[in-house]
């Protein structure tokens, strides 16, 4: 009986990881200038990664696998939101205003010097 | 149901090749073949290759993308249109692969068991390696033992494309470089990237060891450890600086890590022929052959880790340490 | 675990007492391979050209003890990692790899011995153990194509060897010698990658990688598409990386920029490997399987050779450069490889075979010899070597005799073989006459550009107010000198590469019979 | 030809058409950099080949664990070949970069028509 409250647990828990991920998608699709798109993208990052992740570890159960995916997720947490950061921060050092969003979509910016 | 995966993957797979080469901005076709590397490494992950997955992961979607976007730096990122000379090379290169698709139905169908390439050599490996080496890991055996010389030849590859780019960069890097370190020339004051990068890079290191001494056990090995550690010794470069990382790294110690790994591997084999078998024959090397076996892969893997891992990181040197002649 | 008996010792047929000749077939990859490292520590001034050539001796010395332990048809196998053949790596020492061995390790020697002051004058000192010890990779990788039987590995060492001699050509003083490079890198990469296709695909079928039981077990592959689609891509690869015709665009301009001393090295046998792997496939591989192989192969690489032998021949007769003049014939010299071998005849490889040994001769003399014209006059055109015999007489008589060699003047190595060539064309039959044609008129050509060039040293008038120049120095002279003496030496006693030449085509006939 | 045969040669197709697509990248683009993104593209299309080789139905990775009995594996050789023949083609790429750099360096552009007539 557990199990199966458990199965379907880690089925809702997945199947709304996946719709975050695909809000993502949307988002980074729909959205009109760069900034925007970034917010989007991090949606996925954190909350579908969260979800997605603990459906899996309760499928693994109580085993070895379940601790490394531990470890993925939290590896995972850690850099998805400092990549957004450190690319918005470049966005914006190299010229790309932030509130009108007039100037063309230029995502370019070279390796730091 | 994996080849519904193999099948939605391999057309983005596709898709992605062919955005590469419509993208006229450089920096952008270098971050779509960072993601044409990570999927070609999920796809060898669906087909059951564990150990060209990481390494494909690691070498391909990791180095490769940072020498790229050194030479970017380097180099202009625009690149100039040009209309000529399409239409035929497109007819040519259609011709071919008409050609490559017509012979394609004779192939083998993926995935079946009787395909000869399984009948022949592979259940000799599949069944020798607990006998011989007596660990899980039959690529690693392969890799290391029964085909230990191409690995040898390509521990030399590695070996000459890293002499080749300090002989074609010059190793003396520019003098008026050395001044512009005293600045801190990482990204500047973007203090969460380095709190964040502080905190990851001693895992990624120790997970490039884990790779390098879990070789035998499960995918993992010299290639993929030596990456992997060279990926973290890079990130540290780019977060603190190139200069920073050159004094806790310096180039006469990478320099002696390629060659000291390559003669470690090379070594081994002449051991080997010193103590009686043939080149490349471990089993001589101790009293039990199996232990012998083990002895020397642990050896040469780690020969290997260090030849790569050099090699990587005194080529993201020379391009990081030149400057820019606009 | 239960404890098996140690495996039987199987690394190499002959277990004579003397268990270094056992080791041989490896030692002679090894020793240039192992040293390579060792090169890159040696800083200080002309160390590192020293220990390029005490190894670059060794190896020497290896390929000879080689050829004699197989001048009697023999052929020495050697078992990597101690495991049996199709499983682990093996390595094979016949009579027509120890004639390619001879050549690679001979040229690359009396390359080196020369080497010192013409690199010193090209290459910086700190740069220098980069360069020898990617010298030394080439030699490895070459000499580990010759020597190994298994069709991955002889990828692994092409890809060694091609990646050293970009860094070699690289090393070219003016800015020319990049672009030049590229190109080769990228026309190589593309050579190397179809080559692995065709092995994939052989594999695929096959199920093994081992030359050997490659041949035993096509026979029974079914499908016969895959392995004809490998047939190609294997012959147009290794045609891009042998430059043979319409694939040789990246040589002129790749040996002429190059030092002068790599072009002597590589010029005498880098695209002579790649010839001699797509000989061995087609002969040893291809060849037994397909009935109808063989009027393929002529229908094919017939025309070819012949179009490479007219074309480049007469670019050569029409370039300024000296060096860009020597190279395209060079493409020439390779079309006649690639004839001898279309005629798939006893006569017709022994020729070719023979042609690999005294093209690299009297092409390497020619080289070694613009090497010393180099060492003194900055502009290698034609028009600025006037009356360079008064001054650099010996170089110039070097340059003769070289040149006599390549045209095929009796008394001269090149004799020998066009003679062999002109007898196998005349046996293949009654349009046997049109080749023979063929190969008079490309002799002739042959005269003429080397004639434009004798011209030029000897009777053209020197540009007025050039400062008298000296002779080479000794170092350069003599190794040229010798390699000349070598020429007329094996036109008149061709005993030793003639033996090997015909046992080789023995082999690869027999092989395929 | 049913639909499952057609999958099971899909992945020889897929090597086919990114083969061509590298290939017409290198033979019609002028920028060296994109050249030598066209090669890694070619370069991969063959470790697709090969590693599709590999696969048997059903079958896992190639490490042998003790307790499963008598598992079915995936062929170990071609993964083998190609660890190799990735880091030759990263080795041949860090090289060609090198030279891309110095070519901008002598001759100020990276486009191979500029460059032709520059000599």
């Amino acid at each position: 009986m557990i199990d199966l409250a458990l199965d379907i647990l880690s089925w809702i828990l997945l199947t709304s990881g996946g719709v975050f991920v695909l809000i993502g998608g949307i988002g980074g699709l729909r959205l009109p200038n760069f900034y925007t798109r970034i917010h989007a993208a991090s949606l996925t990052d954190t909350m579908a990664t969260l979800l997605i992740f603990i459906g899996i570890i309760l499928q693994a159960g109580f085993t070895l696998a379940s601790l490394k995916l531990f470890a993925i997720m939290l590896f995972l947490l850690l850099t998805g939101p400092t990549a957004t950061y450190a690319l918005a921060n470049a966005a914006l050092l190299s010229g790309l205003k932030p509130d009108t969003g007039t100037a063309k979509d230029k995502t370019k910016e070279n390796a730091p010097e | 149901m994996i080849y519904i995966f193999a099948l939605f993957l391999l057309t983005l797979l596709v898709i992605t090749a062919i955005a590469i080469v419509r993208a006229e901005d450089l920096f952008v076709a270098v971050i779509l073949t960072s993601i044409f590397s990570l999927l070609m490494a999920i796809n060898f992950f669906i087909l059951d290759a564990a150990d060209v997955a990481l390494t494909e992961a690691a070498v391909g979607a990791g180095v490769t993308t940072v020498i790229f976007l050194c030479a970017l730096a380097l180099t202009g990122d625009q690149e100039k249109p040009q209309k000529q000379g399409q239409k035929v090379a497109l007819v040519i290169v259609s011709i071919l692969a008409l050609v490559i698709i017509y012979s394609t139905f004779d192939n083998p169908q993926l995935g079946d068991p009787d395909a000869p390439v399984h009948q022949h050599v592979a259940p000799w490996y599949l069944e020798k390696t607990p006998e011989y080496m007596d660990f899980p890991n039959v690529v690693t055996a392969i890799l290391s033992s029964f085909r230990g010389y191409d690995t040898l030849g390509e521990v030399f590859v590695v070996f000459a494309a890293c002499i080749g780019v300090l002989f074609i960069l010059g190793v003396s890097p520019p003098r008026k470089a050395m001044q512009v370190s005293v600045k801190k020339s990482g990204l500047r004051h973007h203090l969460i990237p380095q709190v964040v990068g502080r905190l990851l890079i001693p895992f990624i290191v120790l997970f490039g060891l884990y790779t390098q001494f879990h070789g035998e056990y499960g995918p993992g090995g010299g290639f993929q450890a030596g990456a992997l550690i060279a990926t973290g010794v890079i990130l540290y470069a780019l977060l603190e600086g190139e200069a920073e990382a050159l004094r806790a790294v310096p180039r006469r110690v990478l320099l002696g890590m390629v060659v000291g790994g390559a003669l470690l591997y090379g070594s081994v084999g002449v051991v080997c022929m010193l103590m009686g078998g043939a080149f490349l024959d471990y089993s001589v090397l101790a009293a039990d052959p199996v232990w012998g076996q083990q002895l020397g892969i642990l050896i040469i893997e780690a020969g290997v880790g260090m030849a790569v891992c050099g090699a990587l990181l005194s080529i993201f040197h020379a391009f990081a340490a030149r400057e820019r002649v606009s | 675990m239960l404890r098996h008996d140690r495996r039987k010792r199987n690394f190499g047929r002959r277990l004579t007492t003397m268990d270094l000749l056992t080791h041989l077939p490896a030692l002679q990859v090894v020793v240039p391979m192992l040293s390579a490292p060792l090169i890159v520590l040696l800083q200080p001034r002309g160390l590192a050209w020293a220990g390029a050539t005490a190894a670059a001796l060794v190896s020497f010395a290896i390929a000879i003890a080689l050829t004699f332990a197989v001048l009697d048809g023999q052929t020495l196998e050697y078992a990597m990692g101690g495991w049996p053949a199709p499983y682990g790596i093996a390595l094979s020492v016949d009579a027509f790899s120890a004639l390619v061995l001879l050549v690679i390790t001979g040229a690359s020697t009396a390359a080196l011995l020369a080497a010192k002051p013409s690199i010193d004058q090209q290459i910086e000192v700190e740069r220098q153990p980069f360069f020898y010890s990617a010298w030394l990779l080439v030699l490895s990788g070459l000499v580990g194509i010759v020597v190994s039987a298994d069709a991955f590995n002889i990828f692994v060492f092409m890809e060694i060897s091609s990646l050293a001699s970009y860094i070699l050509i690289a090393g070219g003083p003016n800015r020319r010698a990049l672009p030049a490079v590229f190109k080769y890198l990228m026309m190589g990469t593309i050579g190397a990658t179809f080559y692995l296709i065709g092995v994939g695909l052989i594999y695929m079928m096959t199920g093994t990688l081992n030359l050997a039981d490659i041949q035993a077990r096509l026979g029974d592959v079914t499908e016969i598409n895959p392995i004809l689609v490998a047939a190609g891509f294997i012959t147009i690869g290794l045609a891009l990386k042998a430059a043979v015709f319409p694939m040789h665009v990246w040589v002129p301009n790749a040996y002429t920029h190059a030092p002068h001393m790599v072009t002597v090295f590589l010029a005498a046998c880098a695209t002579k490997v790649a010839l001699y792997v797509l000989i061995r496939f087609d002969y040893m591989i291809f060849q037994t399987t397909f009935a109808e192989h063989q009027i393929q192969f002529t229908m094919f690489l017939m025309p070819l050779a012949i179009l490479g032998i007219l074309i480049a021949s007469a670019v050569a007769m029409f370039e300024g450069h000296i060096k860009k003049l020597l190279a395209s014939s060079s493409i020439a010299q390779i079309g006649y490889i690639l004839l001898g071998v279309s005629f798939v005849s006893m006569a017709g490889l022994s020729a070719s075979a023979m042609h690999i040994f005294n093209h690299a001769l009297a092409k390497g003399g020619l080289f070694l010899a613009v090497a010393c014209l180099a060492y003194r006059y900055r502009d290698l055109r034609l028009s600025q070597l006037g009356g360079a015999s008064a001054r650099m007489p010996w170089t110039c008589a070097a340059f003769v005799v070289c040149g006599l060699s390549l045209i095929g003047v009796p008394g001269t190595a090149g004799f020998i073989s066009k003679w062999m060539l002109i007898s196998a064309a005349l046996e293949t039959g009654p349009w046997g006459w049109g080749l023979v044609a063929i190969i008079l008129v490309s002799s002739l050509m042959a005269v003429v550009y080397i004639w434009r060039i004798v011209e030029a040293l000897y009777f053209q008038a020197p540009i007025e107010g050039d400062t008298p120049m000296s002779e080479a120095p000794v170092q350069l002279l003599l190794v040229t000198g010798l390699v000349a003496l070598m020429n007329i030496y094996f036109g008149l006693f061709p005993q030793v590469p003639l033996e090997l030449a015909n046992s080789a085509a023995a082999l690869l006939l027999e092989g395929s019979r | 030809m049913t639909f499952l045969e057609l999958l099971g040669y899909f992945n020889y197709w897929v090597f086919a058409i990114l083969l061509a697509v590298g290939l017409y990248a290198v033979i019609s683009k002028t920028n060296l950099i994109k050249k030598l993104i066209g090669l890694s593209i070619f370069q991969s299309a063959v470790f697709l080949m090969y590693i599709t080789m590999d696969k048997v139905e059903g079958g896992t990775a190639p490490i042998i664990q003790a307790g499963v009995e008598n598992p079915v594996f995936s062929n170990p050789l071609p993964q083998v070949l190609i660890l190799t023949a990735i880091v030759v083609g990263v080795s041949t790429l860090s090289l060609g970069l090198a030279m891309v750099v110095r070519i901008k360096e002598c001759y100020g552009t990276i486009e191979e028509n500029e460059i032709l007539d520059a000599d």
